[in-house]
């Protein structure tokens, strides 16, 4: 890695700790809405440390998502939800949320099973792999993976499945209409569970290996499919595992954290702008800005309260990673002349 | 060892190839010659193991190349396109770089690219952006990948090479090939500059329509003859060796 | 595990024993119709009490911290929704939190709610304090019954039906049959013109189709939806009535009641002393 | 233009005249949720066209506005709403409610003036022009209409957009959040205000004239920057336009129908697949084919009750559109074995 | 009449061009030469108007080119890039047919388009999809869109028309230019043959580095002492013109 690249990741490190630090420290006082800053008390400090686990698992998750699906799409919109992920998942945490109530209402058998699980992370991961097997499926063309084929069967799953949503929300009595509402937000979990959060760091893990090994292949698949497979690529192999690490963190994300794909959006292009697009060197820059994001939205919303308690992180993640992205884009405009994505 | 054998290739129902038969010994320059559209690129791509003929095979050394891994088969074969194309932002030497992709051995990479640097002379270009070259000094890039890429005794398929480059810049291409071949490479090239063609390459092969008209050595396959019914425009074969001749000079005049 | 610097400011300490968290709108409104706001201590976003209650979240973004500072003792939630929050119930048990829950749907969930909540939150401890809480449950279960006694002469209100409209341009929601509007209006002997259940969306031409004689609009300030509804609906009579509480199945809702019984009276009423205008229709 | 566009325009016309009969036979018993055709007496079949109507130009509108941002930002992705203007409008429209209800509470001047407009189209245009002028701004590199910056800039001013729609929501009183959230469903007014439709009709009309003239422009634009320029295009005055086009068409959507925008993404596409890629016949596609979805999509859901009631619009045009862009993409890839964009 | 003054232009901090002053009358082919690198892309589009000098000017009859609607420099100057590119999917005589974007004329334009894809013989490719030829049949197709656009007395600026163009299809496109040279028009040609330039072109700019190091008649610049000195590589004049002599001979014996 050259200099630039190691001083990037440096500074994106320096972020995450100093994020990391924020989210311990700031407190609030729920009674009177004031803002505080001190170690807590043990049993406070154990809800932060899961609050920052979550953060960084989370957003580590998106990041490297987001940044395999820019590269295995070829397209710099491309986002952890372009699959229709995480659409997929919500579809099935609302047919659980319904079939809860059903059960509620007597009905038996798999829709109690289903609604058992309504409270942990099996809906949205089955919902998410049945999406993620149909895109697959769907997106190929003449037997391979084909970018084009893929973002536009994934962008239209994925609306499928938001409709579908609507639809089983309609189904539901209004009263509970406005919560669901609350999921699409996105959480970071001070409390996750334990199941999504080992998948979600298992998943990391390996797909951090599988695509820090597939760093150069990355930057190889760039030259163009002929030259890239004479390299030595198997694109074949690496869009399949590209596509596989990408849903699995996707899913993995939307079971940890809900909705986030922002985050995923984000944390690449920030990355190559800071970094260039070196693979080798965006594959960990992506987990770390990632991570670093997510934790510094749930840092500062710790610390503000407009009248309605803690905003959505959604919210946070927002306007604090756009204006820095648009920031970040303006100055290196400036200073280069020449962006390539 | 090259063998092609009744070879036939179609682009959906638009047949590109037809019964292609030839073979060359390693250690040539085998030039691929024909008008556009004959099916070089075609034939090239096919021989560099990226595409599964519809009838017919290729062996290198006795190996059905399209039915390796692509890893093992990049350190058979490397592969120059025609329309090289990069969508990410590399400098120079990040790209060259990268033909050493299948190689296990760092050391042994860097000296192989440092040395492709060196034969094609961009050791001055070597941080700039590949983006922010001039089109032969690209050209000059992707050569240098394959030659980094290359391994002794393996096979060379560079689709047209040469386009773009000024003559100092040629003769140093064909140089560097000539190596190759010398120690032990098969070095195919499609190309159009027959006069080169004929100073160069110890073979040639002939595409006409997607059939293989003629193959055998420069001064054999491209008579001045044969040249004159295929392009319309007059050869000689000098002292020099082949020259374009007459109607040409005839406009100026 | 007292902390008396975490208390909330404003709340006195008639209970200092029973802390109580709502996780649900509904539960918080009969909370508070009980006069038992004093003893919450955490709310949702949704809920609306009168004296400060710090915000813990809701079901799906609980913000744990909040909750562990308010130190609370019971936990109120009303599935189904997205599913619970994920550790809520192991928190809860570390923290020896009592965690209940109640459906609110139907009218008779709204009873057995009003039945079932002063035994909850009321403190044993002090004298008195689950009987008063009884009593006003009592109260307000009587209240309830007033506010649905069938209403004399119902029928000449006509085909009627209670809508939810939003704004000029979305469509109008309707409460149908086994909901709680349409229990209600059951109960108060008028003639729901949606004989199907559930909430259905109603475009303008439903409307219109529909044709009912009486129209409940409820409806905070969307008067260009209203002057739409009567554009629809030339010939009905219209009502728009200013009702949020309505919206919230539980003990808050007997308020609305009242004001729907009110308007609903009236349209039986002006029915009666116009005949006529009746027989022409 | 060739056979092949001249059929496919007529089977769009085709589509969309049986979309307009079907919806205006179309009716249903909302006591009981029946389905019934017939001719109906003149109170609904004055509904009925308005909502004919609405579809139509909404539609024609949405999918105008899509092909052209397709166009411009070269991206497959691209929709109506990539460049953040219905979550502008949206931001708007939520900020006049939030305004309403502070005039409730007593306060006055231009609070209670955005307020009054609360009902009608002024905050949705006044807020997605706004959008428009910032992503303008914050879209250029060196001076000129950047593909790249354009594309994303949108996406992170409509994700800022989004965020502060949900901060402005939870500054609501409870009781009415709940309501804002009917209009991100989008709707196919049957009585539609007369000033959005005749905004929308006429911006139709000249966004229509200016593409369709446009097109071979839009066709060579597609050859790189500088041969297109010289052959005569002036980039910089073509992209404005489109800027300017796509973007008034997309306002003016939104005041119309909300934001529905699928339609647009999936009706370019659609005529692409039918009629391939020259603009002079992918502009009427594209306005004729977006009517078509949206009124089909509006007849569908007269005719369906899963016991809600209507609909969301949106759910429709997902629904239908979704799987036949999917059926239309697989089977034309089956026939010619390529396809591109 | 091409007037080119004390021309400078630079990428961000790097000179491409250094005060180049040159200047030809129309009905002449000039042809470009240059090493790899040395900016005849860059000046061929300064002469087309497509980029802003930072010094001095061009003037084609006296208009600068680059400050003119592009609407109206397309009825001046044609201009093929380097490295085509088309991002939607247009059959050849759709591609052609972009060539007339700026006349107004639909019956002239027919006949223009005709008359090109004639030129270019490209007759049986009309209907074919771009993206589907062979990279040759693709140059003559942007080839052609160039001579559909140029009118009578233009300016023609072709960046290395002949790359991938195969002797017959070189001796076409020449003629061509020629053609519309006699025509009265201004054909500026960047190339690398140099035994073409010498056959075909009535002037030679030669560019080294971004300063335009001669200017003159082939024989008076293309001189072998010159060539040599530049390239490392010798050229023969014989009676045939210009052709590549020695070294390359050297290795293949
Ligand atoms: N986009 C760019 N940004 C920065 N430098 C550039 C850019 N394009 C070209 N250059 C540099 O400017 C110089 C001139 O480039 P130009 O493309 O004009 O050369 P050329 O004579 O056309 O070469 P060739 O024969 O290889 O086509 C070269 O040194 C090149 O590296
Ligand atoms: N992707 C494709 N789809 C369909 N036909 C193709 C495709 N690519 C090439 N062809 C056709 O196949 C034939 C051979 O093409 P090929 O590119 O091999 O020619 P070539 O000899 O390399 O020509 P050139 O000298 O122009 O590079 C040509 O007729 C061409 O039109
Ligand atoms: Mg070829
Ligand atoms: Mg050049």
């Amino acid at each position: 890695m050259n200099k630039r690249q190691i001083n990037g990741l440096f500074v994106l490190a320096a972020l995450l700790a100093a994020g990391v630090i924020a989210r311990l420290l700031i407190g609030r006082d729920p009674a009177i809405g004031s803002v505080n800053f001190s170690w807590p008390e043990s049993n406070i400090l154990v809800l932060r440390f899961g609050a920052v686990r979550s953060a960084i698992v989370g957003g580590a998750c998106l990041g490297l998502s987001g940044l395999l699906l820019q590269a295995l799409l070829r397209n710099p919109l491309a986002s952890p939800f372009i699959l229709g992920l995480s659409a997929g998942a919500g579809l099935a945490a609302m047919i659980a949320a319904w079939s809860a109530s059903m059960v509620a209402a007597g009905a038996v058998g798999w829709i109690a099973f289903i609604a058992h699980g309504a409270d942990g992370v099996i809906p949205g991961t089955v919902g998410s792999l049945a999406v993620l097997i149909l895109v697959y499926a769907l997106g190929r063309r003449g037997g391979r993976l084909d970018p084009l084929t893929l973002v536009l069967t994934g962008t239209v799953v994925a609306t499928i499945c938001g409709a579908l949503t609507l639809l089983v929300q309609s189904l539901m009595p209004p009263s509970s209409r406005g919560d669901s509402w609350m999921w699409f937000m996105g959480q970071v979990p001070e409390l996750p569970s334990s199941g999504a959060m080992w998948t979600a760091a298992v998943l990391l893990f390996c797909s951090f290996i599988a695509s820090f090994r597939s760093g150069s292949a990355l930057d190889a698949a760039s030259i163009g499919d002929d030259e890239a497979e004479s390299l030595g690529v198997s694109l074949r192999r690496l869009r399949i595992l590209l596509f596989l690490c990408a849903g699995a963190l996707a899913s993995a994300s939307v079971a940890l954290c809900g909705p986030i794909a922002f985050v995923g959006f984000i944390a690449p292009h920030l990355s190559r702008l800071l970094l260039g697009s070196r693979h080798r060197a965006l594959v960990p820059a992506s987990v770390i800005s990632g991570a670093a994001i997510l934790i510094w939205a749930d840092a500062v919303r710790q610390s503000i309260d407009v009248g309605a308690g803690r905003l959505p992180i959604g919210v946070l993640t927002a306007l604090i990673g756009g204006p820095v992205f648009l920031m970040v884009m303006r100055s290196r405009q400036m200073r280069t002349g020449a962006w390539t994505c | 060892m090259l063998n092609i054998e009744t070879l036939s290739f179609q682009y959906g129902r638009r047949r590109a190839l037809t019964e292609i038969t030839a073979s060359s010994a390693a250690g040539n320059v085998v030039a691929l010659v024909g008008r556009n559209g004959s099916g070089k690129s075609t034939l090239l791509r096919a021989i560099a193991g990226l595409t599964h003929p519809n009838a017919g095979n290729i062996t290198w050394r006795g190996q059905r190349l399209e039915r390796l891994a692509p890893l093992k088969r990049a350190l058979e074969v490397a592969y120059v396109s025609q329309r090289p194309s990069l969508s990410i932002d590399l400098t120079v030497h990040e790209l060259i770089a990268l033909g050493r992709f299948a190689s296990r051995s760092r050391l042994d990479s860097n000296l192989r690219i440092g040395q492709a640097i060196a034969l094609m002379g961009l050791e001055a270009l070597k941080d700039r952006s590949f983006h922010e070259l001039s089109a032969g000094e690209q050209q000059r890039c992707v050569i240098a990948r394959a030659l980094a890429q290359h391994e002794e005794n393996g096979l060379l398929a560079l689709d047209e090479p040469f386009s773009n480059l000024d003559p100092g810049e040629t003769m140093r291409v064909f140089d560097a090939l000539k190596l190759c071949a010398r120690a032990g490479a098969l070095v195919v090239v499609a190309m159009h500059d027959l006069a080169l063609v004929d100073r160069v390459a110890q073979t040639v092969w002939w595409l006409e329509q997607g059939r293989m008209v003629a193959t055998g050595s420069p001064p054999d396959v491209l008579t001045p003859t044969k040249l004159q019914e295929i392009f319309h425009c007059e050869f000689d074969r000098g002292p020099q060796g082949l020259t374009l001749a007459t109607r040409v000079s005839s406009i100026t005049t | 595990s007292t902390d008396s610097s975490t208390t909330s400011g404003s709340s006195t300490t008639v209970s200092a024993a029973i802390r109580v968290v709502s996780l649900s709108p509904g539960v918080t409104a009969t909370i508070v119709a009980l006069g038992a706001s004093d003893r919450l201590v955490g709310r949702t976003p949704w809920c609306e009490v009168p004296n400060e209650v710090p915000v813990v979240g809701s079901l799906l973004d609980l913000n744990a911290e909040a909750l562990v500072q308010t130190h609370p003792t019971l936990i109120l939630v009303q599935p189904p929704a997205q599913g619970e929050v994920i550790g809520l119930r192991d928190l809860a048990l570390q923290h020896a939190w009592r965690v209940e829950r109640f459906r609110i749907d139907s009218l008779a969930d709204v009873q057995s709610l009003l039945e079932n909540l002063p035994t909850l939150i009321c403190d044993h401890a002090i004298a008195n304090d689950c009987a008063s809480l009884k009593e006003r449950s009592q109260l307000l279960q009587n209240n309830l019954s007033s506010a649905l006694e069938p209403i004399p002469h119902a029928n000449r209100a006509g085909r009627t039906v209670v809508l939810l409209v939003s704004s000029e341009s979305a469509d109008a929601m309707g409460f149908g049959k086994s909901t709680y509007i349409g229990d209600a209006l059951e109960r108060m002997g008028v003639t729901n013109a949606l004989s199907r259940s559930g909430y259905p969306a109603l475009g303008a031409e439903d409307l219109a189709t529909l044709a009912p004689d009486t129209v409940v609009v409820i409806s905070q300030r969307s008067a260009g939806a209203i002057d739409q509804v009567h554009q629809l609906l030339p010939k009905s009579a219209i009502y728009p009535i200013h009702a949020p509480e309505l919206l919230q199945p539980g003990g808050g809702m007997i308020t609305g009641l009242l004001t729907l019984r009110g308007v609903l009276i009236q349209a039986c009423e002006s029915s009666f002393q116009s005949p006529l205008e009746k027989d022409a229709h």
